[in-house]
């Protein structure tokens, strides 16, 4: 199995999980982040205070799937989240031993 | 202070409006309570309450981090117990009892004498004491943004209560106790030198003396949540009609007037302010326009009896000008880490409005003519005051805190510092 | 505006409420000011301040999403400066000066003639103004709800000011200042027209013309916290008393009748609202109950000083009812996005009110009979009140509007619209 | 309730204040409005109606989890608009009413016979009516800190709906209304015994039949945002000064001197509490501090027209150890979850305020004297007052809450409570 | 070493935590997630608008242990974090290659 | 490739991501957690109530970076870290499979 995390713009995350549901994914898991990168970030001026705000908003999603369905899984959400301009975010890819659905105890791709 | 064509007990306010003698003179006819007036005075004096807790106290706490937003809050809130304690024992004394030209005596303190029946101008007296004891409340508060993220608690009790009785109870008896600035005819209708001046100088002392806040110039030092702030403006911007309509003592023409050139000289000096800064910075800011609210209504304070709408405007135009540089370029130029522009704001607010009050004021509305008029020496006047009140609030500002370093040290240690006032000092954090 | 049993100098007030005659005899004695008249007026100033500032910016920024929360304060906020200032200059000159049937002269523009000792009525004539001029900063700023997240500062500042120049000064003539509307017998007495209505429509204008926000019914706009806008809602209520109870421009029966009937109505509509949304979608809400509570105060404003309890009670569940209808169906139904419902609560609760004013006025309480007690034709007459002011708003707000949008575009790129206009155009978020 | 000089239609409260027979006898001059006297309580009306939305619920609201703040809200601004209408239909009867010396009759339901002309004292009847709404409104919302995050909004509404009838409104006539209480003597000038013990004993009562909140002892309930409660607290006091000075229903020396006790007491307690927790934990915290305001605020409230400054410092301190006490040492060892605290706080602070009253009463302020005047039948008094009124509220309330629990069910489901009653019964969220 | 992810409901948390401490797992680390998945959310109405709820708040723990413990510790969860409601989360086990405790510079098994 | 986890007091951070700027390092994404180990909490106290604060703020980092720099990017972020006191945090890291830049497609290191 492989846990795909990406890491996109927080506007994308609306059609970068109906994108993910199209291809048959269940479930996933998203959590607020800030990025720091190619981007940049407004400055912000608060009174005689300049502050350049290097880490911007970005949602970071989580989803594990099966092997035979990651590459589609990778592509649905490239597509999604991408407007071509910088910012855009990453996509990671990692192998996962195991998984396990808590309510039942099924294991590895049973669990997803 | 007030303008009243009623009988007025409290000499103060009457030197320093000019119509002493008229109103020693009125005092033969026996004094008799205004329910009119007193019903105002009930409530400017709620007004001027809410300006403190919660108004400065929000207004503060949505500027700093999110780790220190209670610690502001807790200051303000303790500072408004600790003064109307400080008030009764002895503070209101220093201030309004007889005394001499410099300081009250001691006649007035525990509130000796005062009786439910006691009458102060067409107000009872003890209406009187309780009005002037949110005055005492606020200008301390007013000074902690100055020192914000980086005082002890104890020592900011300390020094605050000290400098009450210490500074503003005696300058507050210069000015409308009878003392030597009101025989000099410094106008000062609200407390534009009195409060504000004074607050700023001893913030700007005490942001020197401190020192700056760790990770200036390189951390992220941005205000943490303004809507906090809006509130507090907001209600700020409110509870100073109380302040300032309040003032005059007495529900009537004067009271009125002081409220509408309240409102105009706040929504000027906003709109400069936020002009000011779309021009130069492209975006016009919350944090400016709510900055040249209070701006204005600082150099409003000290002018409210005596201008007319007119004046009102250019005067809050020149605060919102001058307050925009005070926490912008002069701060950055000189150097000091003044974190809530207690200085940029109040300090050079309050000397602008003391200054243009020489200027705008208008006999046709407070008896005294000013520069415009032809009364150039009130300018003058004026300076006098501000000079005044600089010198010793300076010096003793400074003096207060040095005894307190040295006795209990000022400022936190640097953990409390990096996690918080919050957590360090009051155990407690925001979600 | 008022009954006032005194002399009153405002034959405004006095012609809407038939006390014409009696009004300008009485004036021969000389006018002199009642200081508990004007303690209350000067309270009341200050109450309807705090509904715009901070109540309606946090009832509206409490309702938007978290990245624009800064926008709804801001844009209160600068209109509060900025129609202060235009009042001052010729707002209210053009609302209150004697001029025609339809808007008012110059003969005030700049407060020309404004003095201290100036007297309307029982209180100071610079009280008046002031007083109105706070009537003058909320009903533009009621209007951003129905916009929100999605106008260009720029263009909402040029929209509000002359609309309220165009727009609101001349139908507060017609209604308050001596025009047509109070000739023909409008009874308005705190500004159900005037106010409501005019805000409704205007909004609901805008709300077309500017299109809907990105996002609707796709994405969640839900608000981001509701505590900020019950705190809005319940100063909006701790206002409105002065906004109500101080059109009667006294402290006498008819503002403490004005009092209670707007806490009657305001409760109904607000528990109307909440059983509605009980019984129909399963659970009641807190945006539910608040909502209700606007549309309360709402309808009773135009009814205020005409209306017994009873006559308050029906008035509160009329318009809870309308108003819920008018927030969800209505606006579903027809299409628009209105945003905030500033339409559905205060265009269809300032109808509902001003018909049901006609209805339920009673000639003890106001000195007019409504439907109830015989006098079918004060509906005829209020509906007519409502008809002009309809047309004359919905007509020039939408050319104000599309002149603006010809000329520097009325509505944010989409790049600002989606990253929130807090930091698109303030350059401000809040964490 | 009062002591004014002037002529009083109320005879209630005339009774408690010993000048029961002045008071009558003045009567036989026709009674007037005084505009100042209505101006005040104008205001005082509003102040009040702060308290509750948004004060109490604030101050509440930020002391519970997150997930449960929307639920206090919405239970304080329910509350507000039900009582409002109950009070209206029968509740201002049964206490104000002549009837009985147990509770007034149904002469003034749905306030029949209200006219815009009828006065009472020196204010309109239409305002002491509304006056009294207020302080209907704020009692049984008070209550519900005891049972929060717990409790159905179904059964809330109908446990403090019936309450209010059955149980706050025949206190009310026994102290102010003309019944037994005032008959004995009992001083209670602003509802520490009607309102405060009243609220507090049925919050205990509530809190023991209820049940603890799951998680006390093992997960952290801890306040989620203190700065809500710090607002709310902030408000409760401003508010507070209509409240008790409100009580005199007269802008005069007694309102003014009832604001300075106030204010006095109010900084006492606060301070009390603050360096106690100090000592004893070694963090001055927020809460504390706030605490401790408002177990003053409590504590003066019956004393507040009776007491000279002196007094109530000495109430102000003794409320502050004897609240700290009652929030910490006594609910730790009795065991009870009254959650935020309304017994420790309301009813503590109550008790020791209506002892002291008799302890400190100073004849020349309120007319009456106390224990250190010589007078130590007035401490027994007061403690009759006490007893009365815990033993009706706490039989009462058992019964009304067990009714209410046999049919509906006072307790939400295991799931609500765990995802938070803004989810769960409200449909709402903060973000 | 392995790291397990686990996603859980939030009310969860303190259970877990000390099931995991009495399997004498020394430290962990959680941040606040929202989980999209066979549970359904609640409907939110706003006046007219209703929202569906499709994100709900979950826990996301992470726990690094050596191998040999790892599949205790994924029971010791597991037990914890099951209701047997739908929503329980999930558990994903990865294969660790260093861990370094920042203080010491210690690695591997020595820095858990 | 590796993901480098890093765990580290919250006003670590600028340091930490300068330190990373400075070897290279063109991005990265944190998050708000909360930690449990060694370093104990403080003790708020609520009127009678005492919370004892078991999970501290931490700020979680997440640098992907190709397998060369791992060692040297593991070492900047510990000596920028480090404190020298309990709770200074942890570095986890994983062998990470693809990374994909979402805005070119582009994979693996150009990704990065
Ligand atoms: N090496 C990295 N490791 C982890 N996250 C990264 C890395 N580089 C970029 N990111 C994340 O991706 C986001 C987008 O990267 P950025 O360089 O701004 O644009 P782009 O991906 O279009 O080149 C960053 O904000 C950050 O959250
Ligand atoms: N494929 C997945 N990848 C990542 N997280 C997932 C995945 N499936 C479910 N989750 C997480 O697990 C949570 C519970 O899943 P859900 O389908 O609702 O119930 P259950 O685990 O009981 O079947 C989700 O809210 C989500 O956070
Ligand atoms: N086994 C673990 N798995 C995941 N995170 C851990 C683990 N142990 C510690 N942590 C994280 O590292 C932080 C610091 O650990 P701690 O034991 O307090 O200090 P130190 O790292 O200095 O020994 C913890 O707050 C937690 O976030």
């Amino acid at each position: 199995m492989k846990l795909i995390e990406a890491v996109i713009k927080p506007f994308k995350l609306d059609e970068v999980r109906t994108a993910l549901t199209e291809t048959g994914v269940q479930g996933l898991t998203v959590s607020e982040a800030r990025g720091f990168g190619r981007q940049k970030g407004q400055t912000e001026i608060y009174r005689g205070a300049e502050y350049e705000i290097s880490f911007l908003p970005k949602i970071r999603i989580e989803v594990a799937v099966s092997d035979d369905v990651a590459e589609q899984t990778i592509e649905a959400i490239r597509n999604a989240a991408s407007t071509g301009q910088i910012g855009d975010g990453k996509i990671f890819v990692f192998d996962m031993e195991k998984a396990v659905r808590i309510r039942t105890g099924e294991t590895d791709n049973d669990a997803l | 202070m007030m303008l009243s064509k009623k009988p007025l007990l409290a000499l103060t306010a009457a030197l320093s409006t000019g119509i002493f003698a008229t109103s020693v003179l009125a005092q033969t006819a026996a004094p008799k309570i205004d329910s009119g007036d007193t019903a105002w005075m009930l409530t400017a004096t709620a007004l001027v309450l809410l300006m403190t807790i919660p108004g400065l106290a929000l207004f503060y706490g949505g500027m700093v981090r999110k780790k220190n937003v209670l610690s502001l809050l807790m200051q303000c809130f303790a500072i408004c117990c600790l003064m109307s304690i400080l008030w009764v024992v002895v503070g209101y004394s220093l201030a309004f009892d007889t005394g001499n030209a410099y300081v009250g005596g001691l006649g007035k303190a525990f509130l000796k004498d005062l009786t439910v029946g006691a009458v102060n101008g067409t107000i009872p007296d003890s209406l009187f004491m309780v009005f002037q004891m949110t005055f005492a409340v606020i200008t301390p508060a007013l000074i902690v943004g100055a020192f914000a993220d980086r005082m002890k608690f104890s020592a900011m009790l300390w020094f605050t209560g000290i400098w009450m009785l210490i500074v503003y109870a005696p300058i507050t008896h210069w000015v409308w106790g009878g003392g030597f600035l009101s025989k000099d005819g410094v106008l000062d209708f609200a407390g534009g030198t009195v409060v504000h001046i004074n607050a700023g100088v001893a913030g700007l002392v005490a942001a020197i003396m401190i020192g700056k806040r760790k990770g200036l110039g390189t951390e992220s030092l941005a205000p943490h949540n303004l809507v906090l702030s809006v509130i507090g403006a907001a209600l700020l911007w409110v509870g100073w009609f109380g302040f300032n309509a309040g003032s005059a003592v007495a529900a009537n023409g004067t009271a009125a007037m002081a409220m509408v050139v309240t409102q105009i000289a706040t929504a000027a000096a906003a709109l400069t302010w936020m002009f000011i800064e779309w021009g130069l910075r492209g975006k016009p800011s919350v944090l400016g326009i709510i900055s040249g609210a209070i701006g204005g209504l600082v150099a409003i304070t000290p002018a409210a009896g005596f201008v007319d709408p007119m004046g009102a405007l250019f005067i809050g135009i020149g605060s919102g000008l001058a307050c925009y540089w005070g926490a912008t370029w002069l701060k950055r130029t000189a150097g000091y880490d003044d974190a809530l522009d207690v200085f940029g704001i109040h300090g050079i607010g309050g000397i602008v409005g003391a200054l243009l009050t020489g200027v705008f004021a208008n006999k046709a509305i407070g008896g005294t003519a000013g520069l415009l008029e032809g009364n150039a020496g009130q300018v003058v006047t004026q300076a006098w005051g501000i000079v005044a009140t600089v010198i010793w609030c300076a010096i003793a500002t400074a003096i207060i805190l040095k005894v307190i370093d040295l006795i209990i040290g000022i400022r936190v240690d640097e953990e409390t510092e990096r996690d918080g006032l919050d957590l360090g000092l009051h155990g407690e954090t925001i979600q």
